[in-house]
């Protein structure tokens, strides 16, 4: 995708023509946090409210079955979109709650086996028994591991990284043994920008007999994913990320998962059959799926599919990438700047954490809103990464569709004039904060 | 109008005497389902007979619902009961494709009106999607009670 | 709020011009299972998304301070709709998950005691306590706390219900007793229409020292809710059913609770210090909003409520009330109803279940669906009052505030052309399928 | 340019070389904050007098954060250290007042200059609403500190 073309697309979101802190155009450097939307996506979500809105799954009458319709279509493009089938993706309100799904699956499963039912063993956990993160996870993929270790007794182990920003990879068949139940890794580290070899990992975990799952926020807006490709058990991502709406996440299981897996949160339109005393629960996906549904919220991101597929994720994995190695060679050789993760082109995203010696990282940010450029600064919900690499917080710049090269440059020269204002760069003035 | 497209009068007369209604004695194997979406049951029962090519023997259904789901349950037994499993299975299957045909790319065309019998009369229920689970809650009901009683013979 | 006034309100619905099943103008009575939308609010959320979207707490640009001010605005606004504080309130993605929120809180400390933690004793089940709830709850309001029961050894008690549609107030003292830990119960049945006296209960849940939850979703769009007045501890609705978007659910708690509640879905924005060994989690609200929130459907809820100001929410529930009132004279007297619910309009809101003599409700809603009447039919997720009415199904009509007695005038000649049509009234026709 | 109005010279100084900083021994009371949002930290220790209106005697911050962070614990330092609790507490809320001066409805007209001293400097920041937690960091770290030595020395 030339410059030209992405300047093209970049026209398609209407957020990214105006302008901040007096008028100066916007230059968007955190779509790792959350995407813009292009107006398409927009226009169908409220198409639905002005044509369709009802609650799904629960009326006779012709708005419901539009409603029901367009809810259950949008499942279908979006399953496609990662190589699935619409019975294999639940709906939930983004990666978190989809994460954290399968943790209590395990949760509830293990309790179910306390009280004598019969439950599927590969979700019950006992003391001895490990679960597998990484050293890199989002919190979002960190916290309810850590939670669901301290709840039944397992113990949390977790991959390494190295010096340069990848997984160690060293002791993946200790790591990952005979106790492993289940493995969580994230595919592309929303921190240090690292794509993560899942698909390896996935093999090691199968062959113990462990569940393995991938968070996807990552990657799944940004490079093509197919599930079976993958290799996964689970796969968990946000619409949010990808051009759709705030409020939907997916998660992706494998059908024969699903089935055995008791409910996470319970209510109507997840039943089969209920009395005061007891109920029986409906099939997967509608299992996981209690209450009104976000439909509207659904359908547009099946119309952010549908906008991605229209450029082809190929090509724009292509663009994100030329930028990134852009954006990596102007920062490799930049005096005073350390990128905290892989400096190298090689199987790492859009995504790029760096310091900035002498200067904390909100300050640069500070510095570079003032510029326009809007980045995000802190431990990105990735604390225990910024602990591996001593530091508490990163600058990160992170590209999506829209971004291009003059971008980039406008990057460089916000972080060189937040050196000069705070004094730290070798061609520095004296006196920063007189201005110039 | 839409209205008599699905409430063609064969269906309303199966609904107001439904054939095979009542439980089956003796039975190979019972099975209950339920629409979740409307909270109508059916307690299906087959009998099957000991041929190399099974014949239906008995089949009876109980339980309540719509008008759709009482008629079609009459209609499986007209269709069905008395038939060889060879020639039963087929109108099952004949049965969901027609229901289907409305939302997916089956070419009603190609269906075999003569195995449908008073069945191709749910065509224009097809066209409701939350009609076509009324229309299908016995049939699928009867294909795991075959199942279930062919499972337990061979056991 | 005269005739003409209902009409103009209902012209800010853009979808309640459409037509349905070819050509009928749509006469939309299902308001109990989701509401319109108003042009206001699909413009709030979408100017959001086109001017200030970005993640909210995340970041330090000027997009991401927008949205987070738009998002802790929007907050404090429907805070203040039902009398309380923005501190109280936590967004989740409906009132179902707000409801199992309250009851994982439960089933999470309970599992802490277990493992020799300290939490509040408030919050802990063990076998012989007792959770009570009505026979008329919605299965959000029943599933999560069965499932609670079923997981800690409580035991589930639970109001009958009167002949007439009431909950069963005679052995109250009986029913609640010390045993009691939580009390849950729903404000306005989404069945029944009966509206409860939650403050009687909540008072005699105090007085043993139980807590009271109460599931406002048919209350707080349509009546005036106040906290205080209320005397519950936990309320929980949905956004969706307020002339909101949806994917948005909310729960108000007492500070003081929230305060000792363990998280539910754990993940970012909801901590405060995270290393690889353990974390430990923010305050309320954030606690309980781990991820990426719903800040656009906040936004358009927080609109919702300023639209609903704009009229009173008193006039509209007179409005409703009296809707009320006049679909009940018409249908208490119409031959072959039965009506499932208060037949007379005191503690009733606006939805009307009735079943008509040898019809099953799915095929009345069939014929009013044909005539462009849009009601629900079916167990409306509250399976067991219908099994202590003997029905399976009940045919709904429910108001909202663009709800007219035109509308009622039109229910009520599409159920007697659907009596005719079965051949069931005592007017009716012979040979109803050939049609008039 | 709104950049100066935030990063005021004399914060500048502060941050460069910040007063008060180091651990305090002996002390009555120590806390720890956490600024939830970027993950930076304040250790901050006081000692009280024995007075009946107890004088700040002694007060240390290590930690690591912003320039705004760091040179308002500084000047934190400055303004309380020495000081009657009947004078500090004071500052500590008009200084909270003024960090909110910008999105509630204090007016800063109001505001006592001499309280405030070198911390009117932080009028800028007031206008970043994600660095007004920086700011209020060690304050807040600092009116806990000061509740937990009371509490501890009436125990
Ligand atoms: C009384 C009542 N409780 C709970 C719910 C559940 O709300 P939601 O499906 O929006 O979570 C509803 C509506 O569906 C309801 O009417
Ligand atoms: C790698 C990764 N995992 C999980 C999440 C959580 O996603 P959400 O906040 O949308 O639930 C994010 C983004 O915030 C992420 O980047
Ligand atoms: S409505 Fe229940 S089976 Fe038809
Ligand atoms: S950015 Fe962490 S305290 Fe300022």
């Amino acid at each position: 995708m030339a410059e030209d073309l992405a300047l093209k697309f970049k026209e398609q979101f209407p957020l990214l023509e105006r302008t901040v802190r007096g008028g100066k155009p916007l230059i968007y450097l955190d779509s790792g946090a959350t995407s813009q939307k292009p107006t398409v996506v927009l226009d169908a979500e409220r198409a639905f409210y002005e044509q369709h809105n009802s609650a799904v799954h629960r009326g006779a009458h012709q708005l419901a079955e539009e409603a029901t319709d367009a809810y259950e279509s949008a499942r279908a493009t979006i399953a496609g979109f990662i190589g699935a089938t619409p019975g294999e993706l639940v709906f939930t309100k983004n990666a978190t709650e989809s994460l954290n799904l399968v943790a209590y699956a395990f949760l509830n499963s293990t309790l179910e086996t306390e009280r004598g039912l019969e439950v599927d063993p590969r979700f019950v956990l006992r003391p001895g028994d490990e679960i597998v993160v990484t050293e890199m996870e989002h919190h979002a993929n960190l916290i309810p591991w850590q939670e669901l270790a301290a709840k039944t007794g397992a113990t949390l182990r977790w991959f390494g990284l190295t010096d340069d920003g990848r997984l160690d990879m060293s002791n993946l068949n200790d790591l990952i043994n005979e106790k492993t139940k289940v493995v969580s890794v994230v595919h592309q580290s929303n921190i240090l920008g690292t794509i993560n070899p899942v698909t390896d990992i996935a093999k090691r975990a199968h062959e113990v007999g462990a569940l393995m799952v991938v968070d996807a926020c990552q990657s799944v807006p940004h490079i093509p994913v197919d599930v079976k490709a993958l290799g996964a058990d689970f796969i968990a991502w946000s619409g949010h990320k990808m051009y759709g709406p705030m409020g939907i996440g997916c998660l992706w299981g494998r059908t024969e998962l699903l089935k055995v897996m008791p409910p996470f949160i319970t209510g109507g339109s997840m039943i089969k059959k209920v009395t005061m005393e007891s109920s029986t629960y409906a099939d997967p996906p509608q299992r996981f799926e209690a209450g009104v549904p976000m439909a509207a919220q659904a359908v547009g991101l099946a119309q952010a599919v549908d906008f991605i597929n229209e450029l082809g994720i190929e090509n724009l994995a292509a663009h994100e990438h030329e930028l990134t190695g852009y954006a990596l060679d102007k920062l490799n050789v930049m005096p005073g700047i350390r990128i905290i993760g892989p400096t190298e082109n090689v199987d790492r995203g859009a995504a790029i954490s760096f310091e900035v010696d002498g200067v904390h990282a909100h300050d640069i940010g500070q510095v570079l809103d003032d510029a326009g450029v809007a980045v995000r600064v802190g431990h990105h919900c990735a604390a225990p990464a910024c602990q591996r690499y001593g530091v508490t917080a990163t600058v990160r710049a992170s590209f999506a569709g829209y971004n291009t090269k003059a971008d980039v440059d406008a990057l460089v020269a916000a972080i060189k004039r937040a050196q000069e204002f705070f004094g730290v760069a070798g061609d520095s003035v004296e006196g920063a904060t007189d201005g110039s | 109008m839409d209205l008599e497209s699905m409430y063609q009068e064969v269906i309303l007369d199966h609904y107001r005497s439904p054939h095979g209604k009542g439980e089956l004695d003796p039975f190979d194997a019972e099975v209950f389902h339920v629409n979740p979406t409307c909270g109508d049951e059916v307690t299906l029962r087959v009998k099957l007979s000991d041929d190399a090519d099974p014949l239906v023997e008995g089949l009876g259904h109980v339980g309540q619902g719509c008008s759709i789901s009482q008629a079609s349950a009459s209609v499986l037994f007209d269709q069905v009961n008395g038939q060889p499993l060879s020639e039963a299975m087929p109108i099952v299957d004949e049965f969901s494709m027609l229901m289907y045909s409305a939302t997916s790319d089956v070419d009603i065309a190609t269906l075999d009106d003569e195995k449908l019998g008073d069945a191709i009369a749910f065509e224009g229920v097809a066209k409701y999607p939350a009609r076509i689970k009324c229309a299908l809650l016995s049939w699928m009901a009867f294909r795991e009670a075959v199942e279930t009683a062919q499972a337990s013979k061979t056991n």
